[in-house]
């Protein structure tokens, strides 16, 4: 019956409110974490917001966030070596990069990444043959010009934020 | 317990000696009319701000959601940043308008709710004016709403809020009546239209004696206040935004608060009819009237949270083909009932009797109806079948 | 960060003003305040129009809410409204109605391009599609990402709260009579 | 004190009233004559007459001019504003009907004795004019509501699809 069908759902709202306050991955007065929040069973009960300026989800490993240059262990530098695959790979003309050196002495001089028209596509990564960049963990990027340009030094510190190693397959097929 | 019950006419009949004496006598019933008319002003604009965050809060719990909890502690100062950000808004008059109606129309919205609050007693003795046709000012003051609604949509100029002004009015025509059915059972057991007579009757709360009648009244205020279930005017998805479409700013916040106040009238009205009003043990009257009155607030609030919106032709059906038959054969019988058991224990009983029964024969009647009916609407609406 | 000071952050509003007003404690209260309203009370008027419509609805949802920033009151009417989030490619069909909607919308009022095809065209390098909302109307804070997180989004809005923050009552243009400065 | 209550009661009735006849938009002729009515209700509430007070607002505003409103925002072109005409030969002859019976009007207002009863006004009149309605003047008020149900079950007619 119609009476019956609201009246139940009358009953299921007064149960999550009920629950929103009794049980979730976060109680009542407990209200933020330290650290990142690990992401909550599918099945979880009760209040499960993520008060996002103060918790936040840590990522999971193949997460895709901004591109972000890796630093070599050993010289402390990116890897790329202006090869322009990614250039050529990237669908919209969002990298463009300079290099300067001959030969195994070639280091990118100066790469841009245009983050506006990025898709996230991560077919520079798989294009890449030195295993010098990576899509990284970060996500939180916004800013007031339509122009929003990493270079570098920012895409390097952005890597030794993210924590992401090396793989090291694609450097050892270089020889 | 009694000195709390009247402690604010103690005060009040401490202030009337107090002005009596610099005082002549219309100064002193100016002065009291004027201390009325601010607490009046009080009861229906306070509720407001924490009406504001409560619907907020309790959409949010209901799904699972915090609402807001920046702004102070648990979000309670909510309200605040509401009315000072609108408030600085820009106010807006479109080029379609007539701007003297346009002007005006906000205006018209507060006054019947405000009125309203004039025959409600909040307490033992607390009421603005115990008028002697108390319930039936309320009814007939609900129903100017209507023409505040009319104003405002025709002069924004606006087809999308002159169709939530059709809708609007088809609505509150429709549901006056069965709305004023169930009052006039009340009026028919208690013997008077005065409120504090209503109120006094019930020494068993009417919500019990007639469950028809309450719950008829308590949909009709929802339809009349535009309420969820009832909201068609609002209509986000086909008409925009109903008839506050062309408000904004001040003018706008006009409606809101309009909104907010016929909320707690709601549950003010629904509290005196048939909860009882300010009686209950222990705690003093108008701490009786508020708990009630909240928790019907809360129940208003909760369906909001819960139903989806009807449409307009099932919102017109529920009220002609069964809120007003319904409530017409519930008269009649409890009538009868009072008439034959006088309004003792022995008549409320039987009433609630009369009640359950006229309520079982109608759910079963619909459902054989439906049962044997060809309609694929019919059978959705009342067999829940998809 | 412990729950006191997040609660201090969140409640006291940051006295940002210029050094030569610092002494006229009136004004800095009244600015601090009607910053503080207008951050605490945004209500959004979500334009969706493609993909990234969907994590704009997954922000209002219960996982990330940003009905936590008093924002829950999503207004259909523009008139009411003082946020605009573009969420989606803009194609120049669909161009009019932006323009009109945020015509509409009463002073002071903000605007998010949210995702890639809404800060600068995206994917879609087409004739069919405008190359950026900022062709068409001013937008406060680009958002990038295809589609942006739910969390970026109110990232996105915390910025935006910061840069309300910054504004004063006495610089606004929408107090000046017409024809001031 | 309802002196002067009365006095600015009946001047907003009346400027209202002259709202209905001299404004040129016909919704703000119906918004006026919706003041009007208010008005007449208030002005009972003050003569003691609560429950007609009462019934005049809910029958009057809250249904009767909401129906006028609605007939002139469905029926076509009537939204618009109209514009005043120049002299036509009817208007001439209008306003010499309207004259004769302003004069008929005032007259009898004039003559009247308007008797002022000293009893005061009785506190039980609903339950009065219910006795009155079932008992003395039941058949009258039958009738009249014969009238209705006949008039309903025209429109019902009417609007019923062929």
């Amino acid at each position: 019956m119609l009476g019956r069908g609201m009246l139940k759902g009358l009953w299921v709202t007064l149960q999550h409110t009920i629950s929103s306050f009794t049980s979730g991955p976060r109680r009542f007065p407990k209200r933020y974490l330290d650290g990142p929040v690990p992401r909550p069973e599918p099945s979880t009960q009760g209040m499960l917001t993520l008060q996002y300026p103060f918790e936040k989800y840590e990522m999971w490993p193949r997460f895709r966030g901004v591109l972000v240059h890796l630093r070599d262990p050993e010289t402390g530098q990116s890897r790329c070596t202006a090869c322009m695959a990614c250039v050529r790979a990237c669908p919209h003309g969002v990298l463009t990069v300079t290099g300067e050196g001959k030969g195994r002495e070639r280091r990118a001089k100066t790469y841009t990444y245009e983050l506006g028209r990025c898709i996230f596509c991560r077919l520079c990564v798989e294009s890449c043959r030195f295993d010098a960049i990576e899509m990284g963990q970060e996500y939180e990027f916004v800013s007031t010009t339509q122009d929003q340009t990493l270079n570098l030094e920012e895409m390097l510190a952005l890597g030794d934020r993210s924590g992401i190693k090396h793989t090291g397959e694609a450097w050892g097929q270089v020889e | 317990m009694g000195f709390l019950d009247a402690l604010p006419l103690t005060v009040m009949d401490w202030l009337r000696g107090l002005l009596g004496q610099g005082l002549p006598a219309w100064g002193v019933e100016l002065v009291v009319g004027l201390i009325k008319v601010v607490l009046i002003l009080v009861v229906a604009i306070l509720p407001v701000i924490v009406l504001t965050w409560l619907e907020r809060k309790v959409l949010a719990r209901g799904q699972d959601r915090f609402g807001p909890n920046l702004a102070g502690p648990y979000g309670l100062v909510v309200a605040f940043a509401d009315a000072i950000k609108i408030l600085t808004k820009e106010d807006i008059i479109p080029q379609a308008a007539d701007r003297q109606v346009f002007r005006f129309a906000p205006a018209l919205v507060l006054i019947p709710t405000l009125l309203v609050f004039t025959v409600v007693p909040m307490g033992r003795g607390m009421i603005a004016a115990d008028l002697n046709v108390g319930i039936l000012f309320a009814v007939a003051i609900g129903s100017l709403a209507v023409i505040a609604i009319i104003a405002a949509t025709w002069s924004s100029g606006n087809k999308y809020s002159l169709l939530s002004m059709f809708r609007s009015v088809a609505q509150l025509v429709s549901y006056e009546l069965p709305m004023a059915f169930s009052v006039l059972t009340v009026v028919l057991v208690s013997g008077g239209l005065s409120t504090v007579r209503i109120v006094e009757a019930q020494v068993i709360p009417f919500a019990l004696v007639m469950p028809i009648a309450a719950v008829t009244y308590f949909l009709a205020s929802l339809a009349e206040a535009n309420r969820s279930p009832f909201d068609l005017l609002l209509g986000e998805s086909e008409i925009v935004a109903g008839h506050n479409l062309e408000y904004s700013g001040m003018r706008f916040a006009m409606f809101y608060i309009g909104e907010y106040a016929h909320i707690f009238v709601i549950g003010a009205l629904t509290t005196t009819l048939f909860l009882g009003g300010y009686q209950g043990p222990i705690l003093p009257g108008y701490m009786w009237f508020l708990i009630k009155t909240m928790a019907v607030v809360y129940v208003v609030l909760w369906i909001r949270c819960t139903w989806p919106r009807m449409r307009i032709d099932q919102l017109l059906d529920f009220s002609w083909k069964l809120l007003v038959p319904l409530n017409l054969a519930n008269l009649m019988l409890v009538a009868l009932v009072f008439k034959l058991a006088g309004t003792g224990l022995l008549g409320s009983l039987l009433s609630l009797v009369v009640n359950v029964g006229l309520l079982v024969a109608v759910g079963t009647f619909l459902v054989r109806r439906a049962r044997s009916s060809t309609s694929r609407r019919t059978r959705a609406l009342v067999l829940g079948e998809v | 960060m412990s729950e006191r000071e997040i609660h201090h952050t969140l409640t006291v509003p940051e006295t940002l003003v210029p050094e030569d007003l610092q002494r006229n404690a009136l004004l800095t209260s009244v600015d601090s305040v009607y910053n503080w309203a207008r951050r605490r009370s945004m209500w959004p008027l979500t334009f969706g129009l493609a993909c990234c419509a969907l994590e704009m609805i997954a922000a209002g949802a219960a996982r990330y809410d940003y009905g936590r920033l008093g924002m829950d009151i999503p207004f259909s009417s523009p008139r009411q409204s003082d946020l605009l989030i573009i969420s989606g490619t803009i194609t120049h069909k669909m161009a009019p109605q932006l323009i009109r909607l945020w015509n509409q919308m009463p002073e002071p009022k903000y605007s998010i391009a949210m995702g890639a095809c809404t800060v600068s065209g995206g994917t879609f390098d087409s004739y069919a599609v405008v190359q950026g909302a900022a062709e068409l109307i001013p937008v406060d804070i680009y958002l990038p990402g295809c589609p942006p997180r739910p969390e970026a989004l109110i990232y996105a809005f915390t910025k935006l709260h910061e840069m309300v923050g910054q504004q004063s009552v006495k610089t606004v243009s929408w107090y000046r009579k017409e024809g001031e400065a | 004190m309802a002196k002067a209550i009365f006095i600015l009661v009946s001047l907003v009735t009346l400027v209202s009233a002259i709202g209905v006849v001299a404004l040129p938009k016909v919704l703000h002729a119906a918004l006026a004559l919706v003041f009007a009515l208010i008005g007449v209700g208030a002005l009972y509430a003050l003569l003691g007459a609560g429950y007609l007070a009462v019934v005049q607002v809910m029958i009057y505003v809250g249904a009767i001019s909401v129906l006028i409103i609605l007939a002139i925002m469905v029926s076509q072109r009537s939204m618009e504003d109209s514009q005043l005409q120049a002299f036509v030969p009817h208007r001439a002859v209008t306003a010499v009907v309207a004259g004769l019976l302003f004069v008929v009007l005032a007259g009898v207002s004039i003559g009247a004795a308007w008797p002022v009863v000293e009893t005061a006004v009785p506190p039980d009149t609903i339950a009065r004019l219910g006795e009155a309605f079932a008992g003395r003047y039941l058949l009258p008020f039958e009738v009249a509501s014969v009238v209705l149900l006949v008039s309903l079950v025209g429109a019902v007619y009417v609007a019923r699809e062929p």
